[in-house]
């Protein structure tokens, strides 16, 4: 039950559904739990393959960075999000279309 | 000598410590971060020349070092994914530094006189130790993904240097243009290392050379395309890119606005010269996708186009940017047609003489504040040394008997002829290449004389020019330079064709060093290992007593003496060229006997076209942009506004109307809500598809890449 | 199947389970016992008897968010710090202390570094803002 | 049979979550239920003894990222701007049909390459049994200390970075009062 | 494999007795199955038992309120009116559940039992004695960080989702003082993670000695300080007066939970008492030496060698010890909450961020970056053992 394949699977899955909602979502913070969903995934690859296929614990200290630059990321992100949102009202990622303010 | 990451990493560290400390203390402290960098720089010119002299005291072709450590390895049973990073110097890197290094100690210490009383003094430096420290990274660099690394982070450097002085509104725009063109040119090189590594499974160069001579790449087809020849390609495209080859050539004169010691460092000697040095590693990729003709064709429009461009520009910087253009053409000629040392000893002689050729030109411009050349002449008496410095670096570029251009130009030329006479595809290439020697000693010759020469043109100028005197960072390193214009120190032998003996027993040590690896004879790749960082590795020796084409082609002899007949024929071809063109500059511009107006009124389309650089600024920004895809929005809103509004829907409200009038059983709902709107549905629709190719939104653009990218990855077989 | 024993997480998971019970058996056995007669006036948002007006939804000072950015930063550096500090006294006992105690002093100096750039720069102190603006108006 | 159980809870939890991310309507809602799926995470990263990793994900994620989530949502208004500000592009804020097509189409072409890698790398894979619950934080700590002792500096850096970078950018503005 | 009570009660025979007889009617090794269901039990004694001082908790509040006030206090209901806890939570029980029109109902729903389940979860790692912690996960503090900031959370959605001004800012509130008040927290446990050498409740409590001058409180002055910020932080973390700006009922009329009625109210309630006790355990376990009882008695090997007493019985007898010493300790501290919380006043919210942001954070790093220099300096010993080191070395001078 607890095997690669399965693990793969579930972060092929949550990956394939962080770009569904970056994509589909025009909310910008919504891409950004896109994003996360994303960064999630990518973690639990690294955590299942040194658990599977080479038993050091490389692939943890990856995952740990991994949620460390996820963390990073979220903070400015939504740094920039509030910002834009005190420049334009609105958190439509179409308002962000144009590059001046 | 033996190898350990204290004597190499310095080379690159030293740049990058004093990077990161100027960026602390140049505001406070200007002097010293100033300081720093030239002293930073000068060590690690240091470090390179021990290992310059190291490997000359070798003396074997086959002498490299390679060191790697695992950056990661995520390999899974079978499946190996792993990642080495590592060092990787072999003769032509030991060159390689040794140029880098010297060329940008001295442009470091021309830059604290000429930048002294800029504003942002200690910024240059700043931008310069950083670019200097990626460079040598790329050179030391022993896999494509930390070339790709230190490339981008040039391409960066180059970016703020170009628009260093960005109140101007052209540094700005000059600066962006740069760095989008390149762009163009590095994702087809990142494309190349994906498919590569699709392939090869690792990036280094040394497993790719195994790979090619195992034949990986055999027989493997993306798009129908052969795999090789499709990550060959891809490279080139960043050479291209980065060397500013034709179509990209466009970045590189608009560079110029950056300040002229950075144009002499990034834009004549080294970052430019970058491309070149991937596509000479990646030279057997190269070989075995049968690209070596399109290079050749590309080098060769490339330098005669650069070159007839170069003969109308009055600007002495516009003048140097299109040589530049040009002689990197020569060299990717020489990558065509596989004269592989003689192409890359091209690329150092070049670095050597355009270094100081635009150091002479920042002198004159610094002197006179002014880059106009019909308002110089007769600087001769007020800048003696620079006229020297400059006269030499003349003489070197067109090709003039001892002096370096000739030797390695001379070479390519010689090789193109034999690939000519072997195979009439070359044809053009040598005619091409010929021409172009023959324009460029011309227009340099020309510059030449219009900046020293005659009366001066424009007295106010002239007057307020104060005359030069010897001073270690004004005009000392333009002699140095010059001096390093002699062709001796690349060749044995004055003319490349190795009589005179200089260097003992070691006269064309550059060909006999420079080992080309050949598709067919990779076989000495395969003792590879990637050892920790303290052992040398040494390929097992080849015998070195050979000729110096020998070396270099590993033809039999009769065929090598052939070789040296063509070659001799090619030299003297040459000269007669380069003297021709000199003759002429000379009765145009100190004679006056040539009137170059007639010439002008003579060429009189073709010189428009010259001085709009052949219309290719204006094809990509009226045509493409303006032309194809602003109208395209255009027609798009107006079929928006337009038709949907007047016909779609008016046109159906008359139907409406004429419909009631008709009958009243007819239940115009339908058409309404039906009708009309389906219509208007449809249309919308359809335009609201096609405006997302070109609305700033993020989010379609994710798509298109995220799709695009995909059907990259799924070509290739993983 | 694996011989991973994960037995250790069972509280866990049964707490977890048991606190979901609780909630909803609570609330299901006050279904039963409470009264239950809304009135217009009870299901209406309590404001000290005024009507309210508009949602409370409305967007907040960004101090909050500055706030909150200054504590994940050092979430996520105390998530750095944990396994390192762990490990202190085994690095101790091998005789590398200097070394890891050297490398522990550079992180938490250069979050130091940080916490102190926003006291400069006042994010930390919660009245800034309406002082700022009281010093714009004037 | 415990160890299938915490799995598949977990497992469920996540593409739960996950797929409530992607329909539900609401942002807010979608933050939980983005908190669900990572609490999921935590678990999957439990079930392979993972144990440091899972708290930290449920420490940095439950703890950080969603609480900074809301407040950004708060600071945004809320989640009630639905469409942008011209009211041009009648797109909802949380996607439309059209938008939901797009990205499933993209979502379907990711997933092909990604399953052709997998299955690729899937073959060449042995089967490697599950070793004991070993104690990973004394590992980690080892492996930080020593082999990614850069890293681990380097993330400092990082941190710094985003820390100094985000409030300057989110800092209260003057010319905000008026 | 970390100790859990299973792991524990496993030394005994009649547990083995049990798992054979299971495994045999079932067929297949039930040790899990038992496990599981030991636990379920356990877990719900704890609970049971957390719940209960909980409801003391709102009684003990009261009474020593009363006290301080010179009141009486309750005393109606059942002798010294005990009882009262038993009559608000019928009365939580009865009371209406009103849930307003504007509300959003999927947050207002959860909210309350993410708190719940914030709390309940943390209570796993909760230290009552050697044997008796349900699982001493080896990164159980870490684990108890992560669960308690749940709280946050469910706080926040609780001001959310009653779409009401005063919870709305009572939540936001709320949020930010939990979270600000979580990294003097968080960076204090790092330094006693430091000086423990490890993130499992055992070795955080076997890092010191039974006597009061081997506790960790007396290791060194770092840790004497560290002390006090991190009660002061985690009073703060649990919104108890004087941080409880949440629900400061003379600001925002009851803060985040305005709107919460009947049994709703009570699982914030609930869930606040709880986690008070669970931040005196947790102190405790770090700073008091836990659960240590003199002599090793929880071992049980004294009191099987001296008295000869069956080892099983011998160590059951030394748990519930530990488990007196521990309650002991952490019920003084849980009357401190108390009595705080009716001596001081309550703080202005600028003062508490700068208490937070000014004071407690910056003293925590230093206690953090001296305690980790000390303990390399002296090479983890305590001051007191370098007292006694001192008049030894003097003593053997004469």
């Amino acid at each position: 039950m607890i095997s690669l394949g399965s693990y793969l699977a579930i972060s092929f899955a949550l990956f394939i559904l962080g770009i569904a909602v970056m994509i589909a979502r025009k909310n910008i913070i919504a891409i950004l739990l896109g994003i996360e969903l994303i960064l999630n995934s990518a973690a639990l690859n690294f955590a299942a393959y040194t658990k599977f296929v080479n038993n050091n614990l490389d692939g943890h200290v990856m995952s740990l960075f991994i949620i460390v630059i996820a963390a990073a990321e979220a903070a400015v992100g939504l740094g920039i999000v509030i910002r834009f949102f005190q420049l334009r009202e609105s958190i439509h990622i179409d308002d962000a279309a144009s590059l001046q303010n | 000598m033996d190898y350990t990451i204290s004597n190499i990493a310095p080379i690159v560290l030293l740049p990058f410590l004093a990077f990161v400390i100027n960026v602390f203390i140049v505001k406070r402290f200007t002097k010293v971060a100033v300081g720093l960098s030239v002293a930073a720089i000068f060590g690690s010119f240091l470090y390179a020349l021990r290992i310059f002299l190291d490997f000359m005291n070798v003396y074997n072709t086959n002498y490299y070092v390679h060191k790697a450590f695992n950056w990661f390895d995520l390999s899974t049973g079978a499946h190996v994914f792993k990642v080495n990073m590592g060092i990787y110097i072999d003769n032509m890197s030991a060159v390689m530094l040794l140029m880098v290094t010297g060329a940008a100690t001295l442009i470091h210490i021309f830059s604290t006189w000429y930048m002294h009383d800029d504003a942002r003094f200690g910024r240059f430096f700043v931008y310069l130790s950083l670019f200097t420290s990626a460079m040598l990274g790329l050179v030391l660099s022993d896999n494509l993904l930390s070339v790709f690394i230190f490339w981008e982070l040039m391409g960066f450097c180059s970016y703020s240097l170009i628009g260093f002085y960005y109140e101007k509104e052209g540094a700005g725009n000059a600066s962006m243009k740069a760095f989008m063109t390149t762009r163009v040119g590095d994702v087809f090189f990142l494309l190349g290392i994906l498919a590569i590594w699709s392939v090869v499974g690792s990036v280094s160069f040394t497993e790719i050379y195994n790979a090619i001579g195992d034949g990986k790449f055999n027989n493997l087809y993306a798009l129908g395309i052969p795999l090789a020849t499709l990550a060959g390609f891809s490279i080139f495209m960043g050479t291209v890119g980065k060397s500013a080859q034709v179509p990209l050539q466009v970045w590189l004169p608009d560079a110029m606005w950056g300040p002229t010691p950075c144009s002499a460092l990034i834009h004549a000697a080294t970052m430019v010269a970058a491309g070149v040095y991937l596509s000479l590693r990646m030279f057997p990729l190269m070989e075995v996708g049968h690209l070596t003709t399109f290079i050749a064709y590309t080098g060769a429009i490339t330098a005669f186009l650069a070159a007839t461009i170069a003969l109308v520009q009055t600007d002495i910087k516009a003048v140097l940017a299109f040589s530049t253009i040009s002689q990197l053409g020569y060299m990717v000629i020489g990558i065509g047609v596989g004269s592989y040392n003689a192409s890359f000893m091209h690329l150092i002689t070049h670095a050597v003489f355009k270094a100081c050729l635009f150091l002479s030109a920042g002198a004159v411009i610094h002197s006179i504040h002014e880059q106009q050349m019909p308002k110089m002449g007769g600087l001769k008496s007020k800048l003696p040394y620079t006229f020297l410095a400059m006269l030499l670096c003349c003489l070197a570029i067109a090709g003039v008997p001892f002096f370096s251009g000739f030797v390695s130009k001379d070479r390519i030329l010689g090789d193109a002829l034999i690939m000519a006479l072997e195979n009439p595809v070359y044809i053009p290439v040598a005619l091409l290449g010929f021409a172009g020697a023959g324009l460029t000693a011309f227009y340099m010759f020309r510059m030449l004389f219009l900046t020293f020469f005659g009366e001066p043109r424009d007295h106010h100028i002239y007057d307020h020019a104060h005359d030069e005197h010897l001073g270690w960072n004004s005009n000392i390193p333009l002699l140095i330079l010059g001096v390093f214009t002699l062709g001796l120190f690349y060749s044995g032998s004055f003319t490349g064709l190795g009589e005179v003996n200089l260097f003992g027993s070691k006269y064309e040590w550059f060909n006999t060093l420079i080992a080309k690896p050949e598709a067919k004879n990779l076989a000495q790749f395969k003792s590879y290992v990637s050892t920790p960082f303290s052992t040398v590795d040494m390929r097992e020796k080849a015998q070195l007593e050979k000729s110096a084409y020998d070396a270099s082609h590993g033809m039999s002899e009769e065929a090598a003496h052939h070789a040296h007949l063509i070659h001799k024929i090619g030299a003297a071809l040459s000269v007669i060229i380069a003297f021709s063109g000199i003759f002429i500059a000379y009765l145009m511009y100190v004679k006056k006997s040539l009137n170059p107006a007639g010439c002008t009124e003579f060429f009189k389309r073709w010189t428009e076209a010259l001085k709009n650089k052949y219309y290719f600024d204006d094809f990509y920004i009226k045509k493409m942009i303006q032309g194809g895809l602003l109208p395209f929005n255009d027609l798009l809103s107006r079929f928006d506004m337009g038709f949907y509004d007047k016909y779609a829907v008016d046109g159906w409200e008359k139907v409406n109307q004429y419909a009631y009038k008709i009958s009243n059983w007819f239940d115009n709902n339908i058409i309404d809500s039906g009708m009309v709107d389906g219509t208007g549905a449809s249309v919308r629709l359809m335009n609201v598809v096609l405006r997302t190719i070109q609305s700033g939104k993020v989010q379609m653009y994710f798509v298109v890449l995220v799709v695009v990218l995909a059907s990259y990855v799924w070509t290739l077989n993983f | 199947m694996s011989t991973l024993n994960l037995d250790v997480y069972m509280p866990v998971v049964i707490l977890i389970i048991l606190a979901l019970l609780v909630a909803g058996g609570s609330l299901l056995l006050s279904k039963f016992l409470r009264p239950s007669n809304p009135t217009e006036l009870k299901l209406t948002a309590y404001e000290c008897g005024e009507a309210p007006v508009g949602t409370a939804w409305s967007n907040f000072n960004v101090r909050f968010y500055v706030i909150a950015l200054i504590f994940i930063i050092f979430d996520v550096e105390s998530a750095l710090m944990f396994p390192v500090a762990a490990v202190f006294r085994k690095f101790m006992s091998i005789g590398m202390g200097g070394t890891l105690l050297v490398s522990i002093l550079t992180f938490v100096l250069i979050l130091v570094a940080g916490i102190v750039y926003c006291w400069k720069k006042g994010d930390l102190d919660w009245v800034k803002s309406f002082v700022s603006q009281e010093l714009d108006k004037k | 049979m415990f160890n299938d159980f915490l799995f598949l809870a977990s497992a469920a939890l996540t593409l739960g979550g996950a797929f409530a991310v992607v329909w539900v309507k609401d942002l807010m809602h979608a933050c939980i239920y983005l908190m669900a799926s990572l609490f999921g995470v935590a678990g999957l990263y439990a079930c392979i003894g993972a144990d440091f990793l899972a708290a930290t994900q449920i420490v940095v994620y439950a703890g950080g990222v969603v609480i900074l989530m809301l407040f950004a949502v708060m600071l945004t208004g809320g989640a009630s701007n639905k469409t942008n500000r011209y009211g041009l592009e009648k797109i909802h804020a949380m996607g439309n049909t059209k938008t939901k097509m797009v990205a499933g189409i993209s979502a379907f072409v990711i997933g092909l390459v990604i399953l052709k890698i997998m299955v690729s790398v899937l073959k060449a894979q042995p089967v490697s049994q599950v070793g004991a619950n070993e104690n990973s934080v004394e590992k980690i700590g080892t492996l930080l200390a020593s082999d990614h002792i850069l890293a681990f500096e380097i993330s400092s850096v990082l941190l710094l970075g985003a820390l100094i970078g985000a409030a300057i950018i989110s800092r209260p503005r003057k010319e905000i009062h008026d | 494999m970390n100790a859990t009570i299973i792991s524990y009660l496993s030394q005994s025979k009649e547990f083995n007795l049990i798992v054979a007889w299971f495994s045999e009617l079932f067929g297949f090794d039930a040790t899990s199955f038992v496990a599981f269901n030991l636990f379920g039990v356990f877990a719900l004694l704890l609970i049971g038992f957390a719940a209960t001082v909980g409801g003391l908790g709102t009684f003990a509040e009261r009474k020593i309120s009363a006290d301080l006030q010179m009141r009486q206090g309750p005393n109606r209901v059942g002798p010294y009116g005990i009882l009262q806890f038993l009559a608000d939570g019928v009365k939580l029980i009865t009371k209406e559940d009103i849930i307003p029109a504007q509300v959003d109902k999927f947050t207002f729903y959860i909210a309350p039992v993410l708190c719940l389940v914030g709390v309940f979860s943390a209570l796993s790692v909760f230290p009552i004695s050697s044997g008796f912690i349900l699982t001493d996960l080896n990164v159980g503090i870490f684990y108890f960080l992560g669960m308690t900031s749940l709280v946050g959370v469910g706080i926040f959605l609780g001001g959310y989702s009653s779409n009401s001004k005063w919870s709305m800012l009572g939540g936001m509130r709320g949020a930010s003082q939990i979270i600000s008040y979580e990294i003097p927290v968080t960076i204090t446990i790092v330094m006693m993670v430091l000086l423990a050498g490890g993130m499992s409740m055992g070795i955080l409590v076997s890092s010191q000695g039974s006597s009061v001058l081997d506790w960790n409180l007396f290791h060194n002055p770092f840790t004497f300080i560290g002390f006090f910020v991190y009660f002061i932080a985690a009073l703060a973390e649990t919104n108890r007066a004087p941080f409880d700006l949440p629900e400061a009922e003379s600001e925002l009329v009851s803060g985040y939970h305005t709107e919460f009625s009947g049994m709703r109210f009570g699982f914030f309630a609930l869930a606040e008492y709880i986690e008070v006790l669970i931040v005196c355990g947790i102190a405790t376990a770090m700073f008091l030496g836990g659960y240590k009882v003199p002599f090793d008695l929880g071992t049980g090997e004294l009191l099987n060698q001296k008295l000869g007493l069956d080892l099983m019985l011998a160590k059951n007898i030394g748990q519930f010890l530990e488990i007196g010493s521990f309650l002991t300790k952490t019920f003084a501290l849980y009357y401190v909450v108390i009595w705080i919380r009716w001596t001081l006043p309550r703080l202005r919210v600028d003062q508490l961020m700068t208490l937070c942001w000014k004071y407690l954070t910056p003293i925590a790093l230093f206690n953090l970056i001296g305690c980790a220099v000390w303990i390399y300096v002296f090479n983890g010993q305590s001051i007191v053992q370098l007292f006694s080191l001192l008049f030894k070395s003097s003593g053997g001078g004469h």
